[in-house]
């Protein structure tokens, strides 16, 4: 076994965290957190320049054969620095999906997709259906599609949407312009954008299917996988800085006279967020390897026990990482809210940790 | 033993639903419906009602104008308080400067104080942590010197929640710099118009402004704003501390809480694992069963003449952690109902999309008022003896 | 309301204690342990004496119409003195459980228990029913009985049991001489004695079927929440037990040239053990005086939420307090182990924490 | 990046797993399915057995008698011997005092001792703890006096493993008390049927007899059995702690427990709430994949020549904590099964029956080998530079 990131993923994850450390900022963010429209920002073809529009997807499709752990990489250094460009929502999903997909179609629009020419956003989910991601509400009546998505991340960004929808009991993907859709836009936990959208008899033509049934299926849950690895991903990067601010903050915050790190209690908190923080370590190299297995159920296994991990142990960290800033903790002025608000936030997309536990129970071997 | 109310505190319960079923209006019940912060005008409106009736300087004795109730009355009246929404009473004149007042103050000072605060038309705030100040209050650097008729106070308070609604503060503040930490502190009043304040907001986590730094420059206070001796700030803010705690641990609004999560757990589609749910939930109203009857227990300590000392920080801790858990639990039941940082309705349990307001708002209830950390303390020293 | 113990149940609890003092030891205890029978000791005609066998029954059975609290303080007391006498076993359990059913037969048996005269215990669990109380595994065959009752507590004590089967569909208590029986006897974890009995053929004679039907599974109900609630007393007795040595301890013993308790992590350690403990006080006060409430809910709501609490804190505490003694917590010499094994084995009876926490849960308002 | 065994790695596990089936005879694994401690005829077998093997004293240099493993392979046989159900073997002789003599012992002593440790026929066990030295070993008192030709060794240790069965103990003693604590100890060799050592029981709550009171009273122990030179005791010590810690989170004994737990659950009756069990075991499961890569982690790192440093303190208190909490798992999820004192055979599910004596066995794993609160205080100066 060897632990130690290939060169060129290491490579790309200093590549990601200088060009972050150049480009965004906590100021950035904060100015980020009130526009509606991140893809007018220069960053936005700066990313595609570095290549991580087409990173993610094999050459044979247009990119340039990354693999997941090189795109977690990235992911990990975007949480690290709060970054809310949608990179994963607006290229890595919609593209992986289409990927999986493999049809004809799908290829096609995976090539715009790298080249900047579609922007694409999956809407997935809906309140009725919650997690249950293989049984949507949206039904087809006939070829019309009246209904709702909701939580579609970064949808607002996207020109089309990668929709599913039952046809009887068939699950069929389709590409559906935006703009025959009514959304509700709303800015979600994360400081990201999400949207509800409303199909009004919306006509789906044959171009707009992409694909039908078992396929549909299957990469739906290749897709989910490699999302949650990408979630645990983000919240690493944010627990990460959230445990060296805290570190920091314990060394030269004083109160009674001396350090609040002298405390006994406090060096035990620091120490258990260590330690947590080592084992989410440990959790996301194995899921950003697994989490793109062959292997249907070691996919699965993998993928499902590191978010549930996260959904717990990160929650701590960052609970842990306010406590012991206290009163400072809680303001908007210093990033270590918004660090916890992120956590919060990827400790509920893609299954939340009850979900997950149940389905990495059911999953008997 | 006698775990049930009396008839008559039945009847005096069913006589302040009544009054709370007439008076609290939707425009009170709505923020906490919402998991919002009332704004000024609706916490001002809730507290003149409860004044013009006697209910608001519930814990004071008759003659400063408070309703003469016993604790357990005070208890039920809480409980129904926060069963139909209304929002808790701002604690800086009832439940701080009010009883310092009257048990500190000159008959001048109660006079022109306590009216204010028994109708609840004087609004306080309570300047006490400073920057360098947190945990560690002794070490308060905020400067009184006495000039004439005057003290002259400069320096610089944070945290200061609701100095912004405020026209009185009460604050401790060093009017000897030179003897030891505590000895030098004073208790003071200043009118929060008085030339030289600057009051600049702090926006916290859960999207609200009530949090204030507060900023003296050369700020000129009666000197018959000084409450008792100079020096005797840090007796003064000590007396506070014994003060009643029966509500302290907020078991009344876990309830009201829980309640709210029930309904959206009930009003949610059936995709959801419910009966995963229920079973989260049975877990917190198992642990509010013990709150609950710990609190009872306080509170019919307090009507025997009997007040609980440690046990009371003890439900302080406890209480505050619990609110987080259950404001937490919120969130998770709530899934992807729950990513709102706005606050606003999305889709789903309006319930659920509002919970993480609440919850970012209670990472600060371990923190404030010494934090359960500093509790743990304080009670290790009466229990080891140390 | 009002938490103050009445007068005449502080005097029980505290003749209960003296008489403990007197009487019993730890060196007592450790003697008992090796002994199988209790009942020979002298200890057993004293307690008859202190009016023990009555107090728990009403004055029309020809007891002393204590109530539950009453006895919960004896409990408590014979919870924190390490105990082994089997006075809920072979007296309150059989004898409520005859008082709830209320028939001739069952009032003349308890006559018969109260003097002395019969020595009873109960045999209601078998390890396929689980917690199941009502649908015993244990059927009847025509007039007789063949298969197996499990864990019955100080069963071998006893001359007759008090049997559940079912008979189609219909519940029977009977009481069965022990006689009949074939037992397995062995030390259960708490250190007291347990019997599994089989039953080859036991013909059941009209004489010995006490009742039938809704009479017993009511019964049932109100004796399951009555002996929760004793459950938690006794655990108390051993938790508070278990406070006060820590805390001593945590004063004398030295470590690095200061005492143990001077180490702010051990400080808070003992304040969470002490919060813990007063509400573990509550709930005891709650449920002693609600497990016999008439009403159905209030009872069974007091009786599962006190003891799914117990079984989470108090185990909590005891495990605390081995942390905090050290290797000596870890030895037979000391009590502190002994009290731990008697918690976890409080914490076993009358339904685990996940059964109770349903039951809970399932009970909706 | 590679998270699967090599193809070398694959055939070692297999002859391993080979061996194991051919050689781990019933009585051997016969222990650890009744969660009972071996015997020491049993214990000594498995360990002579794996002595000739060559395979007991697996970190050791191949000149002194290691089979020359990498850690990866050390892992895996580790793996392999807890899934087999075989004992861990015993820590004294071959993880402790066979690295402290080969690396500061003399050519005599080496020559002496060390083929008896590689073979598992010499007995070891480890004198440090004393009645007020626990976690403070520093103020240890024992004594030993040069007089001419030997030391003369008096004063008491505790909860000394396996006393009872040791040719020989290692021992921190007292040479110099006119220096500082840690300056006068020294490392001295003891060999146990020395007139003058008196070993007595302790019995733990887990009903057995694995720990000892160990007396000394005028014990003559040749100077040639001092290690290094007087007052290095200290410093082999340390020496000690720093050595390869990889299997110290007992990770391959928790699979195996987590194994017999999940049998157990699938033998159980249908009564039980399995599904409630199940989600139990799969947190278990989860948290356990966590320390495993964790534990993969500090394998690699040691086979590329850089051992983990403050990561194996936390891997200990992570692994211990994880122990306690399986075997609590596994006495609450077998209910009434689990009410057993004697370990013994009572009814429904072996596994359940005997569920107690490890989860009280394993109280100590969170105190014994230094207290956790003891390794967080180490690890919080490592991590804080203080």
């Amino acid at each position: 076994m060897e632990f130690t990131l290939p060169e060129n993923t290491t490579l790309i994850a200093d590549t990601a965290r200088r060009y972050l450390k150049n480009n965004y900022s906590f100021d950035a963010y904060r100015q980020q957190l009130e526009q509606a429209d991140h893809l007018q920002s220069p960053r936005w073809s700066l990313m595609q320049e570095l290549g991580w529009f087409g990173l993610p997807f094999a050459e044979s499709s247009g990119g340039y054969g990354g693999d997941l752990l090189d795109v977690a990489m990235i992911v990990r250094e975007l949480g690290a620095a709060l970054c809310l460009d949608p990179y994963v929502d607006v290229v890595v999903a919609p593209g992986k999906l289409l990927e999986f997909i493999g049809s004809d179609a799908a290829s096609t629009m995976l090539t715009q997709l790298i080249n900047g020419q579609a922007r694409l956003a999956c809407a997935l989910y809906d309140f009725q259906a919650g997690y249950q991601v293989l049984t949507p509400s949206l039904n087809f009546n006939g070829v019309r599609l009246s209904g709702q998505k909701h939580f579609v991340p970064d949808g607002g960004h996207a020109d089309i949407l990668l929709v599913t929808a039952l046809n009887g009991s068939e699950l069929v993907l389709c590409a559906v312009p935006l703009k025959l859709c009514e959304t509700q836009r709303y800015r979600a936990l994360d400081g990201s954008r999400m949207v509800n959208v409303l199909f009004e008899d919306v006509v789906i033509t044959d171009e707009m299917i992409i694909a039908r049934g078992e396929v549909v299926e299957e990469a739906l849950g290749r897709l989910l996988a490699y999302l949650r690895a990408l979630d645990c991903a983000r919240m690493y990067g944010a627990a990460s800085a959230l445990y060296q601010r805290t570190l920091e903050y314990a060394k030269i915050r004083k109160q009674f006279g001396v350090t609040i790190g002298s405390f006994q209690v406090i060096q035990h908190y620091l120490v258990d967020m260590f330690i947590d923080l080592q084992q989410l370590e440990s959790m996301l190299l194995m899921v950003a390897i697994k989490a793109e297995s062959t292997d249907d159920f070691q996919r699965q296994r993998a993928s499902l026990a590191a978010k549930a991990y996260y959904a717990d142990k990160a929650v701590r960290i960052a609970q842990q990482a306010i406590q012991i800033h206290g009163g400072i903790g809680v303001t908007e002025e210093l990033d270590v809210g918004h660090y916890f608000r992120l956590i919060t936030h990827g400790s509920l997309t893609h299954g939340d940790r009850a979900h997950l536990v149940k389905g990495f129970a059911e999953l008997r071997n | 033993m006698n775990l049930e109310f009396t008839r008559e505190e039945l009847e005096f319960q069913q006589s302040i639903r009544d009054w709370m079923g007439a008076h609290v209006t939707e425009d009170i019940r709505r923020c906490s419906a919402l998991g919002e912060m009332p704004a000024k005008e609706q916490q001002q409106k809730w507290e003149q009602l409860l004044g013009k009736q006697g209910w608001l300087a519930l814990t004071w004795p008759k003659q400063y104008g408070g309703p003469g109730w016993t604790a357990t009355q005070r208890y039920i009246f809480d409980l129904e308080r926060a069963m139909v929404g209304a929002p808790p009473t701002s604690p800086f004149g009832v439940a701080m400067v009010g009883p310092v007042l009257y048990t500190f103050g000159s008959q001048e000072q109660k006079d022109r104080w306590l009216p204010g605060i028994v109708s609840g038309e004087l609004l306080w705030c309570q300047g006490y942590s400073e920057p360098n100040a947190g945990s560690d209050l002794a070490s308060l650097k905020t400067r009184a010197e006495r000039k004439d008729d005057h003290y002259l106070v400069n320096g610089q308070k944070v945290w200061t929640t609701q100095a912004h609604w405020a026209d009185m503060m009460f604050c401790l503040v060093r009017t000897d710099p030179a003897v030891k930490q505590q000895q030098g502190i004073s208790f003071l009043l200043i009118d929060m118009k008085t030339p030289g304040i600057e009051v600049r907001p702090i926006y916290s986590i859960d999207g609200h402004h009530h949090l204030n730094e507060v900023y003296f420059t050369d700020v000129r206070v009666p000197l018959n704003n000084l409450v008792g001796q100079e020096g005797m700030g840090w007796t003064i803010a000590k007396y506070l501390l014994t003060h009643e705690r029966t509500t302290i641990a907020g078991v009344a609004d876990s309830r009201h809480e829980i309640a709210r999560l029930k309904r959206a757990v009930a009003e949610s589609p059936c995709s959801y694992d419910k009966s995963q749910a229920w079973q989260r939930i049975a877990e917190l109203e198992i642990e509010l069963m013990a709150l609950e009857y710990t609190n009872f227990r306080t509170v019919a300590a307090t009507d025997e003449g009997q007040p609980f000392g440690p046990e009371s920080s003890g439900l302080k801790i406890k209480g505050t952690e619990f609110q987080q858990k259950v404001s937490q639990a919120m969130v998770e039941l709530g899934g992807m109902m729950s990513l709102t940082w706005d606050n606003q309705k999305t889709v789903g349990s309006d319930i659920f999309n509002r919970a993480t307001r609440r919850y970012n708002f209670l990472r600060a209830c371990t923190i404030y008022g010494g934090s359960n950390e500093i509790q743990k303390n304080v009670l290790a020293k009466m229990l080891l003896g140390l």
